[in-house]
């Protein structure tokens, strides 16, 4: 259902120590940003698209796919920093005028958005190696190991199972809507959408109810243990 | 019935807490510097602790709320995953987050939202791992700490309900929006205006976006408010 | 009015759904689709209507192929639509008229012809006498004519039925039967089903799907009959067919047929 | 093990749900509960699992009343457990193995232990081969078999089944009764269903639930014949009993045996 997580599960370094994953993508996060190094960066970033895709198997195309929605907001980000306003027209690289203000690009700004542009792919494609070739069911192992609070890994535990039960009734009450014009024009999708987070918000209530009773049949103690 | 009670509680977090995680811009996996990302780790970090505290406690009381604070989560970031079309064409998410839970007091909606956002980064590649403490402070501490202020302080003035769930919802996104471009201009003040000038930016910049989409959020909220007054 | 040509449908991560699937509505009145679950009745059913949209080959409607375009899919939707399996997935409002009137509204209709289609149409699932009720104080069934009910309304010419009685009980089986039997008067229809007994009671033409591929389609007298394709489609025989094979008594349609054709070869 | 003496429960609002219900599972090794969709039957089962405390009569185990303090209950709930009907809410870890393994952590068992008896259990209901995929990567019928891990695995005497097989296709619903089958030839079952072939095949012993009330009770060769009192309860005969009915012949417990009979008879 959701395609990170699919991957997650079937890549060719599933069965890989989780924490020896965890740990070398971690190790990069930190060297990238903590050195925060062109050449170091764009190394990274070439050992974890070759880890990703070679190694564990991502197919390229979808790999990429992931990049899409970081890079623009990634774009937009570089361009408010890149462009600048100043009355002082030799700051700048190149400008043009509009009103009493300049507006243009200055070589200080424009080098750290090189930094930033080299240091955000290279912790990206880090946290997609991580996330492509490590399931959630591991991490928690991790977690554990790594003792995170008790009661932080039984919530990831849980919510971990919850997300995708809510992911299907959202999707198959958002196609029943969708099949009535639900989401035709605006005011019917305000009103849909209100519907459908309605109708999920009761269900918490209904789940609530019946899984208490299951808990309690299965003698739960008040503690969600993880091997 | 004894759900009623539960479902009131939860319908005045829903209401109040509505900064949301899913709509709000999530600032990407190694965008900021190493020494913002470790400073907004650490301011995140006493409220986490508060909210852990808080949590164990309120499971000490009741052990089955694990569950119900379970299904608030995966509730959560399944609105967070929807789409609807916004005022400004594009596509965002739904508002509804803060629903973590009053029942647990504001502070909880620090731990459910950490873990919420570290999904998404993970199985959504929203936001990031090294970004994990900034998203927190600006998603998970300030929003809803706006909102549910708010909501409290225009609920003792007698405001109607409805207006009050809008005002506090809308401006709890709006904090959000506000305090992540705080975040982004101390991260990179501007080379020639500075911090100021670059907070301008920022602002401007995703205020055309984010007004909007706090506009839509709290409409939403009401509609989803009296909809559930009905059931 | 509607088929499929040659329908592929696989998942992003390449999971294939369905293979080549080739199918024709206009085979009968009451189309079957059977299948064990996972077989892809679901999907099937899912591009039929619109909502996915195939990898190859297309969905045809009235000999042309339909397009992924919105004001087309409205066009499309207002005579092809579903019930789907989980009434409780499509019920959305708490009151029964408002859910009813859902579509009819999101269309723009006048309040007045609302409600005399509404009306129209609770009176006919049956939903009449309970429409004042909280859908929430419905049983199953109940919400299962709601369902039906929101759907029928929009008055198209193709309803598809996906597992339209699992989870009910014999006597609310037998009412949602009626219902479809009532419907496939005037309209094209279209059920999927892992329940062989209704399929063979209900339609008059199958397909059925297996890992995602057709493996036999034809009337329903001969596609019962081939033990090994249902065997291989994890599915089992209709009793009336194993009594026919086993019994060498001619093929009945219902067990009424059958019990008269007994009493009068037999007396009994 | 398990009885109920003279049973009543009624909601809060009042509206009652079981009255004056008798029930004793040492009746046979497997008692089916049958009756419609609201007859009770999954209500009847949360009173004996002591979720619900009845409001007269009691629930008797080994003959004494059962006690409704913790640490009786889960003395109870160890030897006395449910398989709902929704895996999905009964199943709390996306990792089967932990699923599995809850109630033994529970209970404080012994990670070696564990380890021993979740394997097992796991091949005992054909499960062991997905145990490393996440359960939301499961099929429906898939997480049914660990749902039945989940209880299996205390080890108890009794188990009840609340709709095992429902929106079950043929083949898990088969592999679902193979379970049960093999599962009670050590244990105490109960099944509750609407589905009355199943019941006839599986069960030795029945009780008709309606409205709350228990209307007939027996061997299931001699409570399925009474047409008049299933249809009351909105329930079918199975169709080995029509034709028994019908054609006179005698009454099998399942199809083998009719059809064995059969070719017997007349060589065919």
């Amino acid at each position: 259902m959701l395609l990170i997580d699919k991957y997650a599960y079937t890549n060719r370094l599933r069965n890989f120590n989780p924490m020896a994953k965890f740990l070398f993508a971690i190790g990069a996060l930190f060297i990238a940003i903590g050195l925060n190094n062109l050449y170091v960066n764009l190394i990274i970033f070439l050992i974890m698209f070759i880890f990703t895709t070679v190694i564990a198997k991502i197919p390229i195309k979808n790999y990429l796919k992931f990049y899409y929605a970081p890079l623009v907001f990634l774009l937009v980000s570089i361009i408010t920093i890149v462009i600048n306003k100043s009355t002082n027209r030799e700051v700048f690289l190149c400008s043009i005028k509009i009103g009493q203000n300049y507006f243009g690009i200055n070589e200080n700004s424009l080098s750290e958005s090189i930094f930033i542009v080299f240091r955000v792919l290279s912790c990206i494609s880090s946290m997609f190696f991580l996330s492509l070739t490590t399931s959630i069911n591991q991490l928690i192992k991790v977690f554990k190991k790594l003792k995170f609070p008790p009661v932080m890994v039984e919530l990831i535990v849980l919510i971990y199972r919850f997300i995708f039960i809510f992911l299907e009734e959202s999707k198959e009450i958002y196609n029943a809507q969708e099949m009535k014009y639900g989401y035709v024009g605006m005011k019917n999708s305000y009103r849909s959408i209100s519907l459908l987070v309605k109708c999920l918000f009761i269900r918490i209530f209904e789940k609530y109810r019946d899984m208490i009773i299951s808990l309690d049949s299965k003698l739960y103690n008040g503690e969600f243990k993880v091997g | 019935m004894k759900n009623k009670k539960y479902l009131l509680s939860f319908m005045f977090l829903l209401l109040v807490l509505a900064p949301s995680i899913s709509n709000a811009m999530h600032i990407m996996e190694g965008f900021l510097p190493v020494k913002w990302a470790i400073f907004w780790t650490i301011v995140t970090l006493p409220f986490l602790i508060v909210g852990i505290n808080r949590v164990n406690k309120v499971f000490k009381e009741d052990t089955n709320r694990k569950v119900l604070l379970g299904l608030a989560g995966g509730f959560v970031f399944v609105l967070s995953a929807l789409k609807i079309p916004s005022v400004t064409g594009s596509c965002s998410h739904p508002t509804g987050v803060g629903l973590g839970a009053i029942l647990f007091g504001p502070t909880t909606m620090t731990v459910v939202g950490i873990i919420v956002l570290l999904f998404q980064a993970l199985l959504l590649a929203h936001g990031g791992l090294t970004t994990l403490g900034a998203n927190t402070f600006s998603m998970a501490v300030v929003g809803p700490l706006v909102s549910y202020g708010l909501f409290k302080f225009l609920k003792k003035r007698n405001v109607k309900t409805s207006v009050s769930v809008f005002i506090a919802s809308a401006l709890g996104d709006l904090a959000t929006y506000v305090i992540t471009s705080i975040q982004l201009s101390l991260a990179f003040p501007d080379k020639v205006s500075g911090f100021l000038g670059s907070m301008g930016k920022f602002l401007s910049i995703f205020a055309v976006t984010q007004i909007p989409l706090a506009i839509v959020e709290g409409i939403l909220t009401s509609i989803i408010y009296n909809l559930l007054l009905e059931y | 009015m509607i088929e499929t040509k040659n329908l592929t449908y696989f998942y992003e991560d390449g999971t294939m759904a369905l293979e080549d699937v080739s199918i024709d509505l206009n085979r009968g009145r009451k189309v079957g689709i059977i299948g064990s679950n996972g077989s892809g009745k679901s999907t099937l059913f899912l591009n039929m209507i619109g909502i996915l949209k195939p990898k190859k080959g297309k969905v045809l409607y009235k000999g042309k192929s339909i397009e992924y375009n919105k004001k087309y899919l409205r066009e499309y939707r207002s005579e092809v639509n579903i019930v789907f399996q989980d009434p409780d997935k499509q019920i959305f409002y708490s009151n029964v008229y408002d859910d009813v009137a859902f579509a009819l509204r999101n269309m723009g209709y006048e309040e007045e012809e609302i409600l005399r289609r509404v009306d129209r149409v609770l009176k006919r699932v049956g939903a009449y006498d309970f429409k004042e009720k909280p859908v929430h104080f419905l049983s199953y069934g109940q919400k299962k004519r709601i369902a039906i009910a929101g759907v029928l309304v929009m008055d198209g010419s193709t309803i598809l039925f996906d597992e339209p009685t699992s989870g009910l009980d014999p006597v609310m089986t037998r009412e949602v039967i009626n219902i479809i039997e009532d419907i496939s008067k005037e309209k094209n229809i279209a059920i999927s089903s892992h329940d062989m007994n209704l399929i063979y009671e209900l339609c008059d033409y199958i397909y059925i799907l297996n890992n995602g591929k057709v493996i036999a389609e034809g009337l329903v007298e001969d596609v019962f009959v081939q033990k090994e394709i249902l065997q291989k489609a994890g599915l089992d025989e209709p009793w009336l067919v194993k009594l026919h094979k086993k019994l060498g008594i001619p093929l009945f349609k219902n067990e009424e047929k059958f019990f008269e054709y007994w009493s009068e070869k037999y007396g009994k």
